[in-house]
């Protein structure tokens, strides 16, 4: 076996940090975070993607926390997982969205992956080395109808990969390029695989085309793959994963939540500054500071509830994803995803609300072009468009009155 | 595109709206030319003269003006819904057509009869368009009496319009006084220097810069409602809140409604279903119509508001003389509540209709953003909390709001 | 107090109210009198004689009536705003005068022109009060053709009004065919047979409960709109579902008023303020001001757009064979906004009061509850969700809601 | 001392069960909680106190959780506490209230008790003796201004108390009566005591003539003192417990919090079993069952995260009051009565929704009076009116934009 050497460069930063704790994933997330924080504005005006930022993230071992104790890694509970994202997303949802694929193509490996594989790619992720994504297309019926095909290269060692994709997210800083594809499985049709294909591989071409009025620096553009050459031994049998309960959906939805809940804190804590430091009073409030306005404070108090309504049912979705996964039972795996949903549902509606109520409590100053105050607004929007809520909202009350199980893939 | 592009119909060959209903439509005509390119000249936030032109060419700028001078002899119910009609299409221009109906009626809200005569037919005849520098909350220009003429000097933050108008409105202080004085002013005066310095978030063609003023002359006789250098009071120079407050509510209503029939033409033809419901087409899943059917049902109320309390206002205009405070305060609390109906509302369209668009229809293309920014920004003009006070003041204490020159 | 006290003017001695405004002065003075024990009143839950009686001496039940025979001739738009005000007093009357008006209104809505001249005539002449057993989604009473006289047996679940009526507007399917017989009989009629189970927690006085109907009646010539035992469609047959939701939406508004001037009243004389605002009395309290200024901004906003669309609908009456599937059905999807709006508001007015009344409020003494519970009970009549639902299939798909005998 | 003797009627059956760990103290409130359910509406509509059911509660243990384990019993968690009281709710938001106030006025021992009150008052509580409350007074200007006043007896050995007390919940069905009175401290003046009563003390009288729309069977009627005597060991200074950082108040709203928590889910609940069991699909609706309805699932979605909402971040304020009572600092404190503050605004607020829209959804058969479902709305209004949500709000905006602590006092 060669074909894992012709690996990807290195982290700029060399061999990564391995984190060995949740504390210590968490504590080093809080640190990353307060170290952008203050360029996220700046960034997303002028479109700097934080490729610096991500090779941070690699060097920190944050990249590697959800790497099983086997393989060397922290192995952290899922409920650990979404705070570090929510604390990541607060400083610049970009840097937390990115790495999103990383840890569900992971994890992809740690479900379906052979022995081989995940000692490869797990020590790839404890490098610091970075997972994209490349599954989303165009033009398909809905966003889980797929083209892209895995062709058996006649020598039997490997495959030809052909296809578009879009919306790929991370796959622009990635090193390896996880590839949602279709195998014809003799006797059974197509099955959705995951073919794992190096940054530089001839024939992948990642184009920054992305043009979302938010999240902007994510990249989000389209990788063409033409007969790309895919050894057997980095393709996952993905379609497994849906065989039984699972918790793939609500793991992966677990990250986005912990994005959204990231972007109202992130917009809620700026909202606050502005107002404690540069509002003037509304010359009818009888007050002689913004932030004493009662009326004012009574609309912070009911975005602060919104936030934490968020951060507490992110919290809990954590915990119950956590259960589903150790148990792994039709009930933990159903009741993980609803918790998920209830989370992700609230804290859709909790970011654009305050990101745009931010203005509201900030006045007329708050709205220049050059503060850049609406970067909370475009991310929230763009981000929680993602997956509709309206289709979360069903399938919570569909399990609330007749106790129905949601359906069994990646997007609940 | 440039916005010296704008092309149209030949105006000057078509007759002149009679009707309210003939307005509408007129209105309608010059909406839909500014949508054809309203992301791109959004994006480009150019100062809008092709805008304004079109604005004049169209006949909308004399809407309210004296049929007897070349006006369309209107009144505001029908400039309401003119306003609402441009805004659909584009809010900084259904801002600055409100705004220049305002800045034209200040001669009759603050002027003698002699006074707003004369700069009502003058405005009409000319097909003048009007601009504004006017913050009485501060007093940043000051006037110096020199006799016949007072002299204006200072800066104010925000001059709507100026910059593309032929005239404007400006205000001071008599120096040593607390008095405000109004006057119109031509906008090429050489002392009125504009920064160009209004880069916001929306309303981005609103010309809303800076204005610098340094020595502008203007004969005493023109300072709006003096005799004798003393200010002429009558409860009427206290309507200008409600009717200010009305031209926001309705080009906030106007960008709801853009952004409500421009998601669902979207919707229509671009959206993908989701992939639980079965379904073949977006416009059939449930949840996608109930977001439509529910956002509707809350702009056509409010748009109903804004309607019923224009009517209930047209009594003031057409009986300026018989305003009294109680009356003029009563309405002030019907016009808060359609503010606060209409902020609501077009807060809520503008940013929901994603959700029924989906997740490619944010791509910056699209622009479909352009109307929460537009909104969003017009909205911080005054705190709408206020408005609402404004109500329950009335109802629990039975205290009506006190008129300011702060709108 | 029972009902049989419920005493007011001498309203023989009164003039007949000649206008809208005046009709609905009219209403305020029923609607007074029936606030002063409401509270009791739906406590008691007794059956409305008196109140009907009152509702005809002050001649508010003719005000749709023909004016040569002695009724109001006015129009629906007045008739809605009058059921409003009555319900502002008592949901339960206010209920029982818009379907009367609605059941009254039934031989012109489907009768030929000589069946609903006749009925109008006799209605205003006698001050008939309508009741009505009609259901047509269900088979529940059979009609047997007998030659000249058609014979109805059934029951039917819901006869609001009927009982405590004059006439009774009873509707039927005719024996092996699907065809449904509207006819006018005397509600005394012995076939009929009154179950008094009505006891719900809302609108208890609106004598709501089942009826049997064991032979009764009726010649073929009093069949609504048969010609030689043949129905003669028409388009303005299918305005009931319009009229008769309008009818809702205003009790639904009359309710929520009725609520927010109580609450108003009780926050004004007898909530204490919270101990943490520093204020002497609950009206400064400025959350308190925010939730009625809140709320009445919310209710304004529904009661314009009830307003708009029922002008809106008199095109329709006034123009009664004009009336086309495609304006039918463009009115019925405002309807609908109407219906949406004033649940929602109605629904969340009578919910929150209390949060502005404060603890002691919830006494059952005080019955500030009856608003809620009222307003609860009618919005179950159809679920809200399918009106948003029309709306936004008219807006995607541009398809027009079916017309159906049930509203 | 003898004084303490003169004790009250033990409760019906005997010695009570004393419950040992936070799970059986969870599984107790399960237990009970369905055992109380299916009578709650006939209770509510013929106004059948629950004293049997109180009895019940008093032989379970249930009432003797929070004793401190050096005094026998089992000290639960405040999340513990929390999720108790809700699960009795769920079942009879009744029969939760009425003990709500004996658990403040045991931490009231706890807190200022001396050893010797200590050791006698939780051996009462383990006995399965039930505390009452006389706080609120009528007429006053707000809610804390009290006139009931302790005066000494002239012996020395006691006081005498007098004053009329409204909204006594619990007090009907007391062994104990803790009354909120004024003593003049020398050098101090007036201070707050509470000053404990046994129920049938001369003097004391207790009317039931409670006649709130909603909460019905809680008989939170008058308690009238006259004259009533008092030995010094009965009275305890509670005007001590506001010196400090403390968590009385968030204790407190805390339980207030799990009733209308618990009344949410029980709404919930009885709308779904509704719906699935009794209500017709709409004509309109196309499907054959109302359970099967896209627009009434989406209801329920919509409700049950609500419900959600409230239930996590109650639980998250459980554990935050949990924290707070540990540790005793000022931001611990202050962080405890937000969290509780911020549940009680979700939980008012989603009560009173859901308790609404299950006619909505259940369809026009609902409304009969005789199934009395309005009892949820009825009790849900009238529960969350106790302290206003709206302050709630201004707390929690005061902290969120200046870092303000809510003040120091029993309802926050």
């Amino acid at each position: 076996m060669t074909t894992f050497d012709e690996a990807v460069a290195p982290p700029a930063a060399g061999r990564a940090h391995v984190i060995r704790t949740d504390e210590e994933a968490v504590e080093t997330a809080a640190r990353l975070a307060a170290e952008f924080a203050p360029g996220a504005a700046e960034r997303d005006a002028r479109r700097l993607l934080p490729r610096p930022q991500l090779d941070r993230l690699s060097d920190s071992g944050l990249l590697a926390i959800t790497v099983p104790r086997e393989y060397g890694g922290a192995d952290v509970r899922a409920d650990t997982l979404a705070e570090v994202y929510r604390l990541l997303a607060e400083a610049d949802p970009n840097i937390a969205q990115i790495p999103q694929s990383h840890v569900v193509y992971l994890r992809v490996l740690a479900q379906q992956g052979d022995a081989r594989q995940r000692e490869y790619f797990f020590g790839e992720a404890l490098a610091g080395r970075r997972f994209g994504n490349a599954q989303s297309e165009a033009g398909t019926r809905h966003v889980q109808d797929y083209r892209t095909r895995l062709v058996p290269d006649g020598n039997g060692g490997g495959y030809r990969l052909t296809g578009e994709k879009h919306y790929c997210t991370g796959a622009l800083f990635a090193h390896w390029v996880p590839v949602l594809a279709q195998l014809d499985v003799p006797g059974e049709g197509d099955r959705l695989h995951v073919a794992y294909v190096p940054r530089g591989a001839p024939g992948l071409k990642v184009v920054d085309d992305w043009s979302g009025m938010g999240q902007r620096t994510t990249a989000s553009g389209t990788v063409r793959l033409q007969d790309v050459w895919v050894p057997a031994e980095r393709v996952v049998p993905h379609h497994l994963t849906f065989t039984g309960p699972q918790i793939h959906g609500s793991y992966a939805q677990l990250l986005h939540t912990a994005i959204d809940v990231g972007i109202a804190g992130g917009a809620l804590r700026e909202a606050a500054e502005f107002v404690r430091t540069k509002s003037r009073p509304w010359f009818e409030s009888g007050v002689s500071t913004a932030a004493e306005d009662p009326l004012l404070v009574q609309r912070f108090g009911e975005l602060a509830i919104a936030e934490r309504s968020a951060r507490a049912l992110l919290a809990e979705a954590g915990r119950a994803v956590e259960v589903a996964r150790h148990t792994l039972t039709e009930e933990a795996t159903a009741a993980a995803s609803i918790a998920v949903a209830t989370a992700k549902a609230v804290a859709d509606r909790a970011c654009v609300e305050i990101s745009s109520a931010l203005f509201e409590v900030s006045g007329t100053r708050s709205s220049l072009e050059g503060l850049n105050l609406h970067r909370h607004w475009r991310n929230a929007r763009t981000h929680t468009l993602h997956d509709p809520v309206r289709w979360k909202v069903q399938h919570i009350g569909r399990y609330t009155l007749n106790g129905t199980p949601p359906p069994r893939h990646g997007v609940i | 595109m440039t916005t010296a592009e704008i092309s149209g119909p030949d105006w000057s060959t078509r007759e002149t709206p009679r009707t309210p209903e003939e307005w509408i439509a007129r209105a309608g005509e010059v909406a839909a030319i500014l949508a054809s390119d309203a992301v791109e000249r959004d994006r480009a936030a150019a100062t809008p003269y092709a805008e304004v032109r079109l604005l004049k060419d169209s006949g909308l700028v004399t809407l309210l003006g004296p049929a007897e001078h070349g006006g369309g002899g209107q009144n505001w119910p029908t400039a309401y819904r003119v306003v609402r009609e441009v805004a659909k299409a584009d809010g900084s221009i259904g801002q600055l057509l409100g705004y220049h109906y305002l800045w034209n009626w200040a001669a009759r809200l603050v002027g003698t009869r002699e006074q707003w005569e004369h700069v009502e037919a003058e405005a009409a005849r000319n097909r003048w368009f009007f601009g504004g520098a006017v913050n009485p909350r501060d007093d940043d220009v000051v006037i110096r009496d020199e006799g016949d003429t007072l002299v204006f000097n200072g800066r104010k933050s925000f001059s709507t319009g100026s910059k593309v108008s032929d005239v404007t409105v400006l205000e001071g202080v008599l120096e040593g006084t607390d008095k405000h004085v109004f006057a119109i002013v031509p906008s090429g005066d050489p002392g009125l220097t504009f920064h160009d310095d209004w880069d916001n978030i929306g309303q981005r063609l609103t010309e809303s810069g800076s204005v610098t003023i340094s020595d502008v002359r203007v004969p005493w006789r023109d300072a709006a409602g003096y005799v004798d250098k003393e200010f002429q009071p009558r409860v009427y120079n206290t309507l200008n809140v409600p009717t200010i407050q009305l031209v926001f509510v309705n080009f906030y209503l106007g960008i709801a409604r853009g952004a409500l029939e421009t998601a669902i033409a979207y919707t229509r033809s671009r959206t993908r279903p989701w992939l639980h419901g079965g379904h073949e087409r977006a416009v059939d899943e449930p949840y996608i119509i109930d977001i439509y059917g529910d956002l509707s049902a809350a702009l056509w109320s409010a748009e109903a508001l804004a309607d019923q309390v224009a009517e209930e206002g047209l009594w003031f205009h057409e009986h300026p003389d018989e305003v009294t405070e109680r009356l003029r305060g009563e309405h002030e609390v019907r016009v808060a509540a359609a503010k606060v109906q209409a902020t609501e509302v077009a807060l809520e369209v503008a940013g929901r209709i994603f959700e029924a668009t989906g997740a490619r229809s944010t791509t910056s293309r699209e622009g479909l953003d352009r109307f929460w920014r537009n909104v969003r920004t017009h909205t911080l003009h005054d705190p709408v909390a206020y408005k609402r006070r404004e109500i329950g003041v009335y109802l629990l204490q039975d205290k009506l709001p006190e008129p300011t020159w702060y709108s």
